[in-house]
């Protein structure tokens, strides 16, 4: 009477013993596990420009910290391949699950940088339309998000459309219950959705040795009947081949997907973080060898995909965006203290007009 | 046409109509599908829609709370069932970081038409974890709008217009109410507004003010003091969010007393609230403080001690009669003897 | 630079691909799994006494609901092989974290009755003194207790004692975050403590399809770094011999474990439910014939281990018990309102004296 | 011997010397160890007491609490961190439903000494869920001591007096008061004790009830009211739960006028049953209505516009000011202006 299930369903859950890789820190090409398609030459071109781009807006972000412009930004240095992946690996149409480390996803994905900064430089909380962009506030509260993406992933799927949805959570967030609720709730309800999981190896000073004693985290899927593959998240190609197979997984009707990116923060957590205290220099110095764009520009140019011009450009534009960044962010961000009132509901309550009257009695009483 | 129901079918009845009338409005939660939900609120409602329109999820309320928060962002309407008060506690990062603060984290460009139904209070003689009055902590959100129905006909109508609300409404049934039968007429609307409170009995000497599981211990309380001779007006709240400051203040400014009654532990509930409102609007028209009769600071109790815990009428009655005195010497009296 | 793991590691996570079994349901032995020793003849016997003595314990409880004896029951028919075996896996100076569907359990574990049923008649929270009898007091809030199991766990290692912790939860249960953070912790923390999952296919009305996608319910193990197996939960041999591996990992230091025992509820979720609405008569009939207590005696009898005297003691020892039970829960259970305000905080705070003192104003009033 | 230092300073103190005096004390939770807490509050903890006593947990509130729970019952004494406020709404189940009601489901036979430290409050700048202030989820949930300190000297002694505690203490450090600088006597005692409200300063016309991060604006108020020949009395509550009502009421049938500051959204929040609590003990002392200072009901605005949220100097002086008339006719007026 006890439950059987066949050993093959079994292992057509479990992730590649190793992160699938196309390309060597080297630079170099290895041999991909069978199944995965290397994406087009143009794509990676393509990938290659806004990784220059994103690169140069985590660094521009972090410089307008030290000039005050912005209060708090949570780098992206070092996961470029991932979150770039994740985009290209998108329609227009899917909606993206992002948290507070995704920025240069957010820009890669098109949205004005600074109303993705606006959260950071104090202005107010999510500085972008969500519903145009089919992108979701940036996620602090951990995990939260996963299941919110689940719920959208299931709207699509019954308004007959064939969009996707994509979750990015980090290693520590998938330590939080609804991390655990969300894969359950889009393995059952068969959503397409795909987790995709930066695993930067710190959850701000909680390296993933005491985050998890798992044999790698793309081994959760199979408790919940998801397939899983585990990814050199710092490897592009790899990556978003990866994405690609999981988002096409799931907008062919194949349910949930999880990923994890084997990537590593090269910045502290935040411009106010102080890595020192619990991590030693040699550790980032490794990961330098590892670097995503290096990495993806060796191999780019030894299959003559890209030329010494190319590069050129791409960050010639980088460049330019950045400025343009840079002068817009040196304005002071502006807010109506009267807004305040405004979207707690779509109609105030009596209680809130009468708080928006002491407010404005305030403001008359200090102009006089 | 009106007909006798209890509160149950009342809401029942309601949830029927919204999945009529709306096709993006669906009803999730933990066996709220082929059961029909532990009190049987949502009875043949998958037999009549379908898996598709109610469905049971799996058992965890942050995920069915999270599920709700992405569907309608997806444009859909989620009622939302959490079996019992205290089995909505898992749920609460997601209620208070993201239900009641969505449409002002995005500046009012996303919207959370999400209606959450918690069958809450006690006096059913369920054992531990299962007779919480958790409203005040939904109160005390801003963002969530918090509902709760003492009759059938306001079962009923306030869950219609939760459903039609275009924000977050925690929606507070009594259970203890959920078999009292009732007139209620779901054709044409006789129920006062959202957001409206309704004077359930008119007096002169002295304001009850009560909600949800409180409104008939308030009723029955006012029918014995006006054996004594004295009149008391009943009003029931139906919303807490938001607040009738009106009605309220209006009714007490009348009578130039009030007593305050909430199932709940007192200390910085719903009562609180409506004590401090009252005598910040009416002080000038008050002839004693207002008095509050709530439930103890302590645990909900074991079934067999729940009557000791509860409000009823000899409590408000012996609060109404401290209405008379100065600082409540009586009160503070037991103070001495306790210590 | 990414996480290498040697795929053994992983191997050695999953559960067998079938339950592991000892006793096909006709009471015949099987072939088990390599690596399962059988528990001694004793220990078989011991274990058919309690569960004839749980079975009857469970009959008699759902009797006095129907005499208003108890306001509700969550009964464990069907259950008993894998609540017994539980039990017996541990020692005196182990702690157990009960459900409210474990009573059999605790019964087993020599608990009074009519304190296990305290909780169930109406009378105070918990009935009996948990630190004496080092059992958790039932728990309702659904895998919450799963947390509390690490952190007892985690308390003894610490002390040096070299007792182990079972939590136990059910199939529904699992889909709680706090399942998933429990095993985490435990993985993390090398805790030694030992999950149960009864998958008694039901969450109230809610079936295992709806509940769980995953190919069983013990492959949730991996993903934790928790080594899980699966067994039939409804042989007492299995589940015995299983358990016990388990416990004896966690006692000798190899971390957790997770054990998911296929049963199922042959009764109501408790005595207020009505199963016609979610499941057929069938279903119940086609278990009857896997009934763990049938099963465990065939087999003993078979093996020669148990004659008809031994079954007739038994039977004799369990209604003498059950009389005694009835008796004993005849009187109505009693209280003292003022105990209200004891157990809130060791000393009651000046809000609660004065609580206390209305309430005594009251009752005095009520007096005259 | 007295030094001066941060309260963030004197809470590290308070840990250490917790940690030196009982080995049964355990100090756990997100970035606590090596990093030292993203406040420092535990800076320097796991160096001298190792990983044992000190230690990082996985990324999980609810985790933290139920280990805490659990650890508990086997015989230590944890002193949690949940990060920040809004981050511990994931382990709200496992406080409401355990943490607060072992003891009493247990009949005393187990308690839980767990110490749950959270910064709350904004002031700081900080980004949406990072500056909630959630005290009053605590307060009104039975079982809970809820403590807050506004000095060094508190932050200390209260947080000795919390790990002493055999009862689990919910302790709430304003962020904004983590790097004040104040003489703190870490060695003999001069501060209140457990359960009493303190007197930071005298005063004849009103009084104003604070806690926490509102003491200083209660202080400076006073201070600047003073200019003006107004006396106020300021009183620090220091413990929400228990509640000092004999030094509350002390002060306001003294004084005979009284405000209630708050940081938090007003609604349903600790300042309505101080509120509440005052009017009912000193009505007939009270020249007129207890009024309440608090932020708005809105979720806690983004940095840029925390100033005109956040209970400052000039609202108490206006409330101070609206003590001298009637029912209050400019809030009323503003009603009308509103609608
Ligand atoms: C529920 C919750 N708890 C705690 C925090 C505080 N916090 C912010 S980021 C962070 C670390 C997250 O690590 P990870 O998930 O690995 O993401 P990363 O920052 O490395 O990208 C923590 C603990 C939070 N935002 N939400
Ligand atoms: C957090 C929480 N949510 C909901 C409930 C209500 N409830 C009680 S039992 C139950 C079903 C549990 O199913 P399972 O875990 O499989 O255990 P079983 O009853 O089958 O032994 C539910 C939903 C609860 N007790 N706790
Ligand atoms: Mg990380
Ligand atoms: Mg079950």
């Amino acid at each position: 009477m006890s439950v059987r299930r066949s050993p093959q369903t079994v292992d057509g859950l479990l992730p590649s013993p190793e992160p699938v890789r196309f390309v060597a820190e080297d630079g170099t090409a290895v041999e991909p596990p069978a199944g995965y398609a290397e994406p087009a030459g143009e794509h990676l071109v393509e990938a290659y420009r806004r990784m220059v781009l994103g690169r140069r807006f985590d660094r521009q972000a972090t410089a307008l910290t030290k000039q005050g412009r912005l209060a708090v930004y949570p780098s992206s240095r070092g996961q470029e391949a991932c979150q770039i992946a994740g985009v290209l690996a998108l329609r227009e149409d899917d909606w993206l699950f992002p948290t507070y480390r995704d920025s240069v996803a957010l820009v890669s994905r098109g949205l004005d940088p600074v109303e993705v900064l606006t959260l950071l430089r104090g202005g107010w909380h999510c500085g972008y339309d969500p519903a145009a962009t089919r992108v979701a506030p940036q996620c602090t509260p951990l995990a939260t998000q996963t299941i919110h993406a689940v719920g959208m992933a299931e709207a699509m799927r019954r308004k007959g459309e064939d969009g996707v949805v994509m979750a990015f959570i980090g290693d520590g967030g998938t330590s939080e219950g609804d991390f655990h609720e969300a894969l359950n709730y889009a393995a059952v309800l068969r959503a397409p959705v795909v987790f995709l999981v930066q695993n930067n190896k710190y959850a701000i000073s909680v390296p993933l040795a005491k985050q998890s004693a798992a044999p790698a985290l793309a081994y959760k899927g199979i408790g919940y009947g998801i397939p899983s593959e585990q990814v050199d998240g710092n490897d592009l190609v790899a990556v978003l081949s990866v994405l690609t197979a999981a988002v096409t997984h799931a907008r062919t009707g194949g349910g949930p997907f999880l990923v994890e990116a084997h990537t590593y923060r090269m910045d502290p957590h935040t411009n106010a973080d102080d890595p020192t205290r619990y991590r030693e220099s040699q550790e980032v110095e490794q990961w330098e060898s590892a670097d995503p764009l290096a990495r993806l520009e060796t191999y780019l140019r030894g299959r003559g995909l890209l030329g010494a011009e190319d590069v050129a450009a791409a960050h010639k534009a980088a460049e330019e965006y950045a400025a343009r960044l840079r002068d817009a962010m040196n304005a002071d961000p502006e807010a109506d203290p009267f807004e305040l009132f405004d979207h707690v509901f779509a109609e105030p309550t009596p209680q809130l007009h009468e708080q928006r009257a002491l407010l404005a009695s305030e403001l008359t009483a200090r102009e006089d | 046409m009106t007909a006798t129901m209890t509160m149950a079918q009342a809401l029942n009845a309601a949830l029927r109509d919204a999945l009529r009338e709306d096709e993006r409005v669906l009803v999730f939660g933990e066996d709220v599908g082929p059961l029909g939900g532990v009190f049987r609120v949502t009875d043949g409602l998958t037999k009549e829609f379908g898996e598709e329109r109610c469905f049971d999820t799996p058992l965890a309320e942050a995920g069915i709370v999270g599920l709700a928060v992405g569907l309608a962002m997806g444009g859909f309407r989620p009622v939302i069932e959490m079996q019992f008060d205290a089995f909505a506690y898992p749920a609460f990062e997601q209620i208070a970081s993201h239900v009641a603060k969505l449409r002002n984290r995005t500046r009012g460009r996303l919207s959370l038409p999400i209606v959450i139904r918690i069958p809450y209070a006690g006096g059913i003689g369920g054992v531990e974890h299962h007779c919480d009055s958790s409203e005040a902590y939904y109160a005390h959100t801003p963002g969530l709008k918090v509902v709760t129905p003492a009759t059938a006909d306001d079962a009923y109508w306030l869950l219609r217009d939760a459903v039609a609300d275009p924000d977050p409404v925690i929606f507070m049934e009594p259970k203890r109410l959920y078999w009292s039968k009732e007139e209620t007429s779901v054709a044409d609307r006789h129920a006062a507004g959202f957001g409206r409170a309704a004077v359930r009995r008119e007096g002169r000497d002295a304001t009850l003010v009560a909600y949800g599981p409180s409104v008939p211990v308030a009723l029955q309380a006012a029918e014995a003091a006006a054996r004594d001779g004295r009149s008391l007006e009943v009003v029931d709240l139906r919303t807490i969010v938001p607040f009738d400051d009106e009605t309220v203040v209006a009714s007490v400014r009348r009578t130039g007393r009030c007593v305050v009654i909430q199932e709940a532990q007192g200390f910085a509930g719903v009562g609180a609230e409506i004590a401090a409102r009252v005598q910040e609007r009416c002080f000038h028209s008050l002839a004693a403080p207002v008095l509050r009769v709530t439930g103890f600071d302590i645990p909900y109790p074991p079934p067999i001690l729940e009557h000791s815990h509860l409000p009823d009428v000899d409590r408000v009655l012996d609060a109404v009669d401290r209405l008379q005195f100065d600082d409540q010497p009586d009160l503070l009296h037991l103070t001495r003897e306790a210590s």
